[in-house]
This record gives structure tokens, C-alpha cells and sequence, in this order.
């Protein structure tokens, strides 16, 4: 008998040594079959296993699971995942410039948000996490808005009050983004009941990331789901990493993410998170059989995060550098622009003259967007808003301490006051 | 006019939300079919179907999350959590999403859900069933809290808890439900038909949140307390002979800071009485609010009479308990303190 | 298409509705396969959904699950079992006539503690819930003790601080029951990690209800078990209600609690918890297992709530009356009696003899118990010791406060205020 | 001795205690390969190996709950929540399991476990990077509750935390890691080598826990104060000119009623400044218990300076932020007040 001992996950590989991604199963292409979307749950169990693909090697589309889009929809995907990509860039750039306090990319990922949000309809309703751009951008909130919210001006969405990437947009039926990790996963699910209750025909979906997957809301989300077969798509978007923590401390190493599913009596699905037309079917999938009645649906996006955590982190320490460009699924814009060169109907000089055009507007943008102000540079928003929304009216407290902050800042002693503060 | 105790106040205010409001969803652990440990929501589920009133998984954090979910989509959840002692499980979900989403979607987005919980000890529920976790509550921005300390106003309170906006926590005193209590044990329970604030109006009506209520007036020294503690303070009063302004604080978040502090002004002295421990607990923001506002007023110095820092203790719970002796001796030395 | 509308789970029966068990698939005994104890988890996923069965209609012990137990220790099992359930119905009389404030019984599902305690070491250590009192009676805390902790007595081993049945037995390795569900359940794992960090042999093991299992704490229990294999054993006691809801609530209309394991990567087991052969050679091969260095694994217990909640609970509100009597798996005492009588080693006399026996045993007990004080005849605990054990040392706060109290009690206007506190 | 700053001291007394103590295990999300999102477990699991110093999966409940379980197998957990924000989805493990399984098993059991967190904000950290929850844990019965102002204490204060027999919530303000700060953002940043709280010791030591500092005798006033809000009431002392006695509580429980209360008799004026909000925060107990033992020593009422009762705002952190200019504003009140 060996002696129990700890057992501590690691990742295949550290800064200094060579990418490895042996531990990823990848089936070919087209290999997985398409059950009925109302099947048994106890059916399609090997959903949670196997890793749905469409595209190939050769850019085809393949297999049962070919949503056999149009040509045009297939386009403007590719300009939607552009976009994000562009718009991830300037932003991080724009932070090291230090116009914008912080951010956190998407790159490498961006088929997940854009595919399922082309998938979905508008009525759904989308809890999104801070990896999920692309669902502003599918949906249509100009990216000047989204500038605006990440240079807390005056044309911020949140008045000032929250980090940048927090966004919402509750007329685009997009959630909040909170900093707390994984509470929208449960709260996606309430909203889907309130949907069943009332009888409505949208569902809910929401995002959080593999790491997170270990928070309770995990739980609560999947039990309640499954109690109350509520219409509602629960994707976690399996990256690999939770900052510099491997997979395997979500508890990847024993099982895939999608097989947590099955556990609840929910069809867990495992998508090829970087091959926009798997993850495109697999929620059209799920979306039919939620409004179909058949209840919720949990799918892993199997993709991997190209750059750091966020501007606060630097994956040198922990990961090897380039580990990327080894990632075995590819990337997601490269694959599917392949698949529209396959079919010729996009070329080289088409994407290069998209890709101009899209810098070009993300340029435009981003000079709309500070006009409205930045962190450090006027139009600033009004200090005393800050006291407004805690509650739907302000009580007395508020008010006073208003008042106070109003004389701090404009009474007569004010300019005296902050000189002195600068001086202290 | 009925007469209904506290139970059916309660159960009451919900019914009439119900019918009035289609958006009026009830939900908690054991509250559907059964209709709620404390009988609460009795009847309910059969009278207005099981999508409306229903049971939940044991889940405190789901629950509250769930709510959050379905208050965004436009219902009015009120969610039940089955002791107060059981409502840590939820507090990220309360703390941070519930409280702040008004504020971080700089109000595009909101959840108007209302928390039940029964609260307090007195029942022998030793450290697990008789916490008065209020105070950590009063400290959340975002938040308002009530806690009733009779029929009438609970039924008043709850239906404008239900119609508020905000998301509030609504803590019921256990110990009160089926009468109220001046805290000696071993006297014969009293039912609320026996006190004027059992008489309920069967229909809709709402008190509003934030005003306090003077249960008895009085000249020489303000009592400031809420829940059970009430009528534990008036027995004290009664006990002791001093002439107490007695206020029932009812909503602690937002607090009516104008009656409580015309009412120091006025007598001088100020007695806090609550049930929760001493130590941080909303006493001490009540002491501090005072002693800011009527400084030069005072004329002994505010104190406090609470539960002991320590657990609620099974076996020890009337010597846990602020008593009406503890009260009583500390209205008797806020009018005999001097320098 | 239907249309989503929301589910809602239904026990098969409600009050003057005929029992209904028709839900329960219920394999005959011994045909399940034994897998060897370190089969890897993917391996032996059926153990989750069929049910580990021993004894058969007739009494007899089958097929591969069968822990060939000697006869003595059959009937200590039985004498156990017995025991408990004198100890409930006479806890539960005592609390009808005031003795004690408040009772939870575990009646009709002793064979899971008392067959658990019997196949763990000494060593182990037991994160109990509130119905698994068989741990105490198995390891041999006297029942003195136990009834003393009901009493808040003088000899109350919480010193008057927990509700009844809230024991804990530090020496006997069996840990503090919580008034807060589930909360044990990852404690449990970090004992587990403790034990594989110092390289020791011991394992840990703890118990839920099915209904608790929607609570956070079991998926970190579950998460946390899988990540480090911790050697633990966890246990979701399906006794098919939590107070007023079925087990549907909890999510076991979908799937087996036992099925949740797999999700994580760990076995789930489930079991015939009114089966107390079958209970004892799961526990075995459990934790064998996870002294091997196997790891975690999850046991379902089947089994029904005979009696009502607690003593606040009136069951006929919710559900059949007599529904027990239809429970399929019986009456876990009733059959061990009956393999014991099959074995020849055992007689409805020698039953009658024991039960005379262990019933005076509990009398005496009790006699002893009440002689130490009850909650409202002296002798008393001292009420100022309620300010120790708050901290390891008594901060100044708190021996102020026990001043204060001090005085109340035997201060020289002690008897006045408490005299007049009664006329208030 | 050497120059460190709070994190390096942090990290020492980390060290220091893997170093003598086989039973301490340090662990929480990113401390063990990468060595903490703040550092503060840099270099640690490479020396004392990944069975002592340990990544976590993302869940502060489970991480609680598995350091409680450890303690109870005879190890010294150190628990690391990446944020202060975080710690509510641990909230029912501390509160309900961790601060009172002493006490329920009448000391036969206990779980001495450490956690550190991060707390306050001005580092831009918004609502979910910025939050002071040290009030809501100093009314849990059973918690001792300490927050660090510089590298020396901290070090100090964090072993007798790990040695302690009681669980403690050790708070570290974030925006003095690297150096103190005066409350101008728009200064340059000063390193802890400029200040001689920033010589510390290598080997070990111990601060005892519930006794506060005087870092600046003064006899006009008196300023209760721990954390970042230290140095910024040093800076508003300067700035006001008033002869303030700062007084660094470094413990919330247990408090030094005493040192506080001696010091506010002395000066007979009181200003108690937390970057917390206002309402029910640790400054409405400091100002409650110093007003019922100072009453008739009280030339004016006692002032909090705080933080609005507002989640902390992204864009607005030092409008929100207490600083100089409002302490300074309170100190000359309190020196003003007259009835
Ligand atoms: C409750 C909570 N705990 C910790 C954090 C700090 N944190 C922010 S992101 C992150 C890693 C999340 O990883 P994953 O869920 O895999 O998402 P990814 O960043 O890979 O998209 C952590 C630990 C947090 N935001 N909230
Ligand atoms: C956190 C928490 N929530 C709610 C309760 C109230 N409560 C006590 S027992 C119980 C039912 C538990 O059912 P189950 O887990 O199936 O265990 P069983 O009673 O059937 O043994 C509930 C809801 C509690 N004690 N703790
Ligand atoms: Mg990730
Ligand atoms: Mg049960």
C-alpha cells in the first residue's frame, strides 16, 4: 500500500521549458455526432468528453455540427472578432500609456463571445464575464461607449463607479460585470426562471472562467438549474490558466469541465472554443433545446488565454513565454479567415484592407472617446454623482454627507483647503 | 381590522402582494408546500400556484442569487431565509451583488428583493438559532434594513419593503411572533390579540421605511431600541419608574435620525438597547450618531444594554438576554450619572 | 416547440396519498461488481447509479460486496443499532415532557453510522451531522454524556453552549456537530490534506443529507478533494427529505447524489443505506482506498427518514403517514436481526433479551444524566462561564462584561432586580 | 536589521515562522508557484517545498473551511484571500465555524488559523479592489481582528497572529505596501527606507496583539486610527497644526481600551478617522466605547472621519478617500466646538 500524500496539479510546463500540450485529447474534426437537441441527458454524456470541431485543418467545415452559415454571416464574424481583437490592443496600450487604469484581453478567446452571441437571439439575456467583450461588440455598443466606461469620463455608462471592463447595457440585455467572481452564474439562472415563470421565450446564458468554476455559484447555478429545468446556457470558458494557476486546481487534471454537468442530470458539452463554427452549432444547440423546454445546458470552451491575466500581471513568471504559438487549437481569427479563403470568398488583401479599416475606426473611437474626458485629463464627471444610485432615493445621510464633500470641494475654504492637502 | 399575530401579519402583507402585484414572487426552504417553518407563508402556495410561491433548494447563497436574477428580469422576489443565522452562506451575494447593482450600472440595473428572516433568541435555538446579525447588515451600502417589533407594523413594514426600489433585509423577531414579550420567561405567554398592534387591516397598507415610532413618550430619558427589545424596554420603564421616551427605531437603514435626535435633545439621556452583541454592533452607531448630534445635550453619558459579546448560549439564555433588569439599571444610572 | 416553463419537483406522494417508492430502482442484492480499490474513477462510474446491495429478501449475505464479518461482530453491529435507536425514542420522550429543549432522531437510518464507525479506525476522524449519533455509540462515548449534552447539565461536554445533539468528542476523534449545514463536509477535506501533509495514515470522513448537498460547502468539499486527493471519505445520507422537501429539491430527480462524483473526477458509490453489510464493505473499499493514496470518494446512502424532522417538525403535513412502512429497503434493524436469525446466530428471544437490556441501560443512563441537573431543576452550570472559551484567553471586554453579569447575580441588588425583573 | 518593505516584512515573518514551526502551512489562490498576486509568498514554496506552501482553487469558502480542518489536525494555517473584497463567499466558514468552534466544543476543539487579506483602497482599485471590511469581522465573537500601519508591525503583528491560539483576520492595506502614504496622491511615492518604521529585524518577533502605538504624543487631541489612515493623520497633524496624540490602534480585538481612553481623558477631544464607510463601521464602537468611558472627560464631541457610506468609486477614489484636508477639517472642530 503506498501512503496517501498530497497530491499537488501541475502544469505541463514553466517559464524556461517547452510548451506542452499532450494532455489535450483533441478528436478530428467533424468526429462527433449531433444528437436530437431534446435527447436525455444519461444520452449524451460523451458530449462532456469528446470536443465538438466543424473546422479542419484545411478550413473546411465538417461533420454534423456544420451550421452551414452564410457566407455573409461568416464575414461579419470575422469583423466582429477583428474588432474585439483591435479593440483589446488599444486598450492595453492605452493603459500602459496610462490613460485607462487597467484591462484585461480577450485575445485568443474571442470566438467564444462572438460565436455564441451571433448564436443567440436579442431577447436572450447575457451575463457576461470580463473576458467577454465580444458580446458588447456583436450586439452593437459602440466601442466609444465602451472607451467611455474604461476612462470612467463623462460619457461613462457607470459614472465613474467602476473599474474599467465592468460594463453593462441593460437595453442590450447585457448584465453587469462584477469583479466578484462567478456570482452572474446563478444569477443567469434566476433570470431564466423568472423567464419560465412568466412564461417568456428568452433564456438566460452567462460566462465564467474554468478557474472560477471552483466558487460556489458554480454549484448553486448547475443545482438550480437542474431543480427547476431552467432555460439557461452555462458556459465555462476553460482558458487553462486563473491568473497563474493551472487548470488542474479547478480540478481539470481528473475530469474535463463540461463532465461537471452530467453530475446535475445537465448535458455537459465540450466545444472547440477557438473554432467559431463548433462553438456557433453547440449553442444553437443548447439555445433550441432550452426553448424547447428541455432545460439547461453546461458547455466548456476549450481555448487558451494568448496574453497576460490582465495589465496587473505578467505570465513570464509562471508560463512559458509563447506558450501560444504551441496551443494546438490555433487561433480563431487565423481559422476562421482560413475557412472563408477555403471557400473563396475572403483573401489576404481583403483582411488586410478589414484590418486597416478596423484600426482606423478603433482610432476613430478612441479619439471620440476622450474628448469625454480621461482618468487624468478633463471633462471630469461630478464628484458629488458619486453619492447617487446606493439608493433608488437618497436618504438623509447621503445628502448630508453630499453637502459635505460639496463644501469640501466648493465651499469658501475649498481652494485653501486642497492647497493645504497638497502641501500636508 | 383583524386581530393576527405576528405569523399572520406577516403572512398577510405577503398575500396581499400577491394578489395586488403578478411581478410578487415568494421563495425559501420549506416555504411552498408546506408553507414555511414558522408557518409564514402558509397557504400561500395553494392559493397562488407553485410558480409563485415556491420551495428551494438548501442553498442560502443560490437563493439570494436567484432572487437577484429574477428581480432583473422584473419580479418582485421576496426570498425567505429560514433563520438569520443562516443568511452567511448568501452575504457575497447580498454584499456584493445585490447592494451594489444600482450603483455600479449607475442605475440601469436593479433588483428590488426583499430578504425575510426570522431573527433573535428567546427560543432556546441556542448560537445557531438566535442570532441578530442586523448590525453587519447596516454597514452594506445599498441596503435597507427593517426590523419590525409588532403585528401591525410588520405587515405595514413588509408591504413597503416589497414595494421599495431597494433591496431590503427584513429581520422578524422569532421570540415575538405569537406575542409580544417583556422578557421574563416565566410569566405566562401573552397573545397578540391581548395588544393594540395586533389589531391588522386585512387590505394593503404601508408604513414607511425610515421613520421611527415613539411607542411611549416620556420626559426623562430616551430609549432607543427595536424588535423584541421594545417591549422588554417598556416592561424596564415600567419597572424602574423612570418616565422613558420609548423609540422604536423600526428601519435601522435609513435611519430617522431627526426623531431620535429630538428626542435626546429633549430628555438629555439615552439608553441603546438591542439584542445583538455589544461590541460593533448597531447600538454602537446609534451611540455615535447621538453623541455627534446631541453633544451638548447630554447629560450623562449614552449607554448601551445588549447581548453579552460572547455566543447566544443554550442553557444560559435569560442571563444572556438584556432583561428588563439590565435595562432598568441602566435608566436608573443614565439619570443618576454625574461627573 | 414547447414552450420553457418552470419545473417544479413533486414527491411521489403528499398527505392521504398512497406511498409511492415506484421511483427507486432497486437491483437485487449482490449484483453489483466490486471493482479493486484503486480502479481508476472513469472505470467504475455504474457504482454511482446502481445501488451496493448485501443481504437479499431472505436474509442471506450475496455476492462480491459481501464483508464476510464474523458473527460477534454482527451482533455488536446489531446491539449498536439497537442502542441508538433506544437512545432516540427515549431522548425524543424526554423532550415531549420539557426535559430537554429540542431532539432530532436518526430512527431507521442507524446502519449508516453504526456500520461506518465499525469499518473506520480509531484513528479516523468523523465530521458528523446532526443524525449520525451511531458515530458516538460506535466509538463509545457513553450515553450519559450525550444525554448530558441534551440536558445542558452540569456534565454537558459544551458546557451548556449547543442546542442538544450538537455533541462533539474530541479524544474519540469525532468533531463538533454545527447547527449550519454542510459546513463540516470541506472541513473534513482539510483535515484529509492535514493528514497527507504530515504523511500520516488517517483518513477523514464526513456526513451530509441530501438536502444539504445543495449548499456550497459540498462543492468544495468535492473540489478540493479532487484537486489534492485528499483521503476522505464523504458521504450524502439520501434519506429522501429535507424537513418539508423530497429529494427532487436537491436535484435528485435528474441524477443520483452518488453520480456527482464522477463530475469531479471522484467515485460515487451508492448505496443501500438501510443495508448494513453493504454500508460496512463500501466504507472498507473507501477507505482502503484513500489510504492507498486512491484519493477521495463519495457515498450515497439510500435510506428514508422514518421519523419527523426533529421534535419541531409534524411530517403528516408534508407527506403519507406510515409512509415508512412502504419504504422498499425496510428497516435496517429488522434486517440484520433477520440475517443474524438466518445465520442461527441470533433469536427473537435473544432480540427481546437485548432490547430489555439496552432499554434498562438507557434508564439507567438517564437516571445518572438528571442527576447532574436538567435545564430546569438544579444542579446548574455557572452562568458566568459562558464568557470563557470566546477567546483562548479572556480579553478585558469580556471580563467586564462578566463583572457586570456577576454582579447581576449575586451583587447585593442581585435579588432584588431579579426579583423585581419577574413583576416587570 | 534590514530595510524592508511591507511586503518583504510580510514575507519574513512568513518565513520566519515556516522556518521554526513545522506545523505552519501557508496557502490561498496564486501564493504558492507564483508567490501571491502581491508577492507577499514570493520565493516561499521553492524553499519550503508545495506540501507547506500551496496554490488553491479559486474559493475562498472552501479555503477556509479546509485551513479550519487543518487546524484541527494540529497545523497552523495561513490563509491568504487575495482581496478583502473576497472574503464575503467565506463569510459563514469564519463566522459561523472558524470564530466559534471553540467555543461550542467548550474548548476541546479550535482551528488557530491566520488569514491575510489585503484591504483599502487608492490604488484604483474600485468597488471590488478597495473595500475595508475589518468593522463587520470585529462584531463576530471570537475573531481577533488586527490591521498593520508599517513593515515593522507587521511582521511583529503577523507572528503573534500565526502563534496566537485564536483564529485572526489580519488586515493589510494595500496602498502601504511599498511605502507609507500621507494622503497626496499627486506626491511623489516614498519608500519605507525613508521611514524608520521600515527598519526591521530579520529573525523573530513578536508584537503582541491588543495593544495599541502611540506614534505621535500630543496633548491637545486625541486621533484613533489604524492602516493607511495612520500616516495620513500624521500629515493632517501637520498640516492643522494641532499637537494631535496619534494613537495607532494595530488591534481592533482585542481593543486597548485603556491606552485610547487614557489618552482621550489627557486631551479631552477625540477624532477617529478608517478609510471604511461611515455607517456602522469600527469608528462608531471606538467613538461609542470612548464616549462611555470619557463622557465627563469630553471638551467636544467626537468626530469620524470616514469613508462615505458609498461602495468606493473608481474615478472619484480621492474625493472618497479621507484625507488630510478632512481630518484636518475634523481636528480643528474638535478644537473649536463650544455649545
Ligand atoms: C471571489 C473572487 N476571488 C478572487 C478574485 C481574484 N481573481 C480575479 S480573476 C482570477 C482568476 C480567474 O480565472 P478564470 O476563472 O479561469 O478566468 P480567466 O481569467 O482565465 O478568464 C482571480 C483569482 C476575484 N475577482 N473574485
Ligand atoms: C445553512 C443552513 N440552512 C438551513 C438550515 C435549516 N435546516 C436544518 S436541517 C434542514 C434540512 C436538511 O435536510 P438534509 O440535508 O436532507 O438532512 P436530513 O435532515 O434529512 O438528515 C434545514 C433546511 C440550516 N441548519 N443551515
Ligand atoms: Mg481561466
Ligand atoms: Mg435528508
Amino acid at each position: 500500500m503506498t501512503q496517501s500524500r498530497l497530491h499537488v496539479p501541475h502544469p505541463p510546463a514553466r517559464p524556461g521549458e517547452t510548451p506542452d500540450f499532450s494532455y489535450l485529447k483533441i478528436p478530428p474534426a467533424g468526429s462527433v455526432g449531433r444528437p436530437d437537441t431534446l435527447a436525455p441527458a444519461l444520452q449524451i454524456e460523451a458530449l462532456g468528453t469528446e470536443m465538438v470541431r466543424v473546422l479542419d485543418e484545411q478550413g473546411h467545415a465538417v461533420g454534423p455540427w456544420n451550421p452551414h452559415l452564410e457566407v455573409e454571416e461568416l464575414q461579419i464574424a470575422l469583423r466582429h472578432m477583428l474588432l474585439t481583437r483591435r479593440f483589446d490592443e488599444r486598450m492595453q496600450r492605452m493603459q500602459r500609456q496610462g490613460r485607462i487604469s487597467f484591462y484585461m484581453k480577450s485575445t485568443g478567446e474571442e470566438a467564444v463571445a462572438v460565436a455564441q452571441a451571433m448564436a443567440l437571439r436579442p431577447g436572450d439575456m447575457l451575463f457576461p464575464s470580463y473576458r467577454t467583450q465580444g458580446l458588447f461588440v456583436v450586439r452593437g455598443r459602440s466601442l466609444v461607449d465602451l472607451m467611455c466606461q474604461c476612462l470612467s469620463n463623462t460619457h461613462d455608462m457607470c459614472r465613474g463607479r467602476q473599474m474599467p471592463i465592468m460594463y453593462h447595457w441593460a437595453e442590450g440585455n447585457i448584465f453587469s460585470i462584477s469583479g466578484n467572481l462567478a456570482t452572474q452564474f446563478p444569477q443567469a439562472v434566476g433570470w431564466a426562471m423568472a423567464a419560465a415563470i412568466k412564461g417568456e421565450d428568452h433564456l438566460a446564458a452567462s460566462w465564467i472562467g474554468e478557474g472560477a468554476s471552483a466558487e460556489a455559484d458554480f454549484h448553486h447555478a448547475l443545482t438550480f438549474a437542474a431543480v427547476y429545468q431552467a432555460p439557461v446556457i452555462l458556459n465555462v470558458v476553460n482558458n487553462q490558466w486563473a491568473i497563474s494557476t493551472f487548470q488542474g486546481f479547478a480540478g481539470g487534471e481528473q475530469r474535463t469541465f463540461a463532465q461537471r454537468g452530467p453530475g446535475y442530470g445537465i448535458p455537459g458539452v465540450r466545444v472547440d472554443g477557438n473554432d467559431f463554427l463548433a462553438v456557433y452549432a453547440v449553442t444553437r444547440w443548447a439555445a433550441e433545446r432550452a426553448r424547447s423546454g428541455g432545460g439547461p445546458t453546461l458547455i466548456e470552451h476549450v481555448t487558451y488565454r494568448a496574453a497576460a491575466h490582465s495589465t496587473s500581471d505578467d505570465p513570464s513568471r509562471y508560463r512559458p513565454k509563447e506558450d501560444w504559438q504551441s496551443w494546438p487549437l490555433g487561433d480563431p481569427v487565423v481559422r476562421l479567415k482560413a475557412h472563408l479563403i477555403a471557400l473563396g470568398e475572403w483573401s489576404e488583401e481583403r483582411h488586410v484592407a478589414l484590418e486597416q479599416q478596423l484600426e482606423a475606426h478603433v482610432t476613430a473611437c478612441w479619439k471620440e472617446a476622450v474628448a469625454y474626458g480621461t482618468l487624468n485629463e478633463g471633462p471630469t464627471l461630478d464628484p458629488l454623482s458619486m453619492f447617487e444610485d446606493v439608493f433608488h432615493e437618497m436618504p438623509a445621510h447621503l445628502r448630508r454627507q453630499r453637502e459635505e464633500l460639496r463644501r469640501l470641494l466648493h465651499g469658501p475654504d475649498a481652494a485653501a483647503a486642497r492647497g493645504e492637502g497638497a502641501e500636508g | 381590522m383583524a386581530q393576527m399575530n405576528m405569523v399572520q401579519a406577516i403572512n398577510s402583507a405577503l398575500d396581499v402582494m400577491l394578489g395586488r402585484d403578478p411581478r410578487v414572487v415568494v421563495f425559501g426552504e420549506d416555504v411552498g408546500y408546506f408553507g414555511g417553518v414558522f408557518r409564514c407563508t402558509d397557504g400561500l402556495q395553494r392559493k397562488y400556484g407553485e410558480h409563485r410561491v415556491l420551495d428551494t433548494p438548501i442553498a442560502e447563497g443560490g437563493i439570494i442569487a436567484a432572487a437577484i436574477g429574477m428581480g432583473v428580469n422584473g419580479l418582485r422576489p421576496v426570498a425567505e431565509i429560514q433563520f438569520a443565522d443562516y443568511i452567511y452562506p448568501a452575504f457575497d451575494q447580498i454584499v456584493s451583488e445585490l447592494a451594489r447593482l444600482r450603483y455600479r450600472t449607475a442605475g440601469d440595473l436593479c433588483a428590488p428583493v426583499t430578504i425575510r428572516t426570522p431573527c433573535g433568541g428567546g427560543i432556546r435555538g441556542g448560537q445557531t438559532h438566535s442570532q441578530s446579525p442586523e448590525g453587519v447588515f447596516t454597514h452594506v451600502c445599498g441596503l435597507k434594513v427593517v426590523m419590525p417589533s409588532n403585528p401591525h407594523d410588520a405587515k405595514g413594514l413588509l408591504i413597503s419593503s416589497i414595494e421599495s426600489e431597494d433591496p431590503v433585509l427584513f429581520f422578524e423577531p422569532k421570540r415575538i411572533y405569537n406575542g409580544p414579550f417583556d422578557g421574563d420567561p416565566h410569566k405566562p405567554a401573552v397573545p397578540w390579540s391581548s395588544h393594540p398592534k395586533g389589531e391588522v387591516p386585512d387590505g394593503h397598507y404601508a408604513i414607511p421605511l425610515g421613520k421611527a415610532d415613539i411607542v411611549r413618550p416620556g420626559a426623562a430619558a430616551t430609549v432607543l431600541t427595536y424588535g423584541t427589545m421594545v417591549h422588554v424596554a417598556e416592561a424596564a420603564a415600567r419597572l424602574c419608574g423612570v418616565d422613558a421616551e420609548i423609540i422604536d427605531l423600526r428601519t435601522l437603514v435609513p435611519l430617522d435620525v431627526d426623531m431620535l435626535c429630538t428626542s435626546v435633545r429633549k430628555t438629555g439621556r439615552c439608553v441603546i438597547v438591542h439584542e445583538a452583541t455589544r461590541f460593533s454592533g448597531f447600538g454602537a452607531e446609534l451611540s455615535a450618531t447621538v453623541q455627534e448630534e446631541c453633544f451638548w445635550h447630554l447629560e450623562a453619558p449614552i449607554a448601551r444594554v445588549t447581548g453579552w459579546d460572547t455566543p447566544y448560549p443554550h442553557a444560559f439564555e435569560w442571563d444572556y438576554f438584556p432583561g428588563p433588569a439590565r435595562i432598568a439599571a441602566a435608566l436608573r444610572a443614565v439619570m443618576e450619572s454625574a461627573a
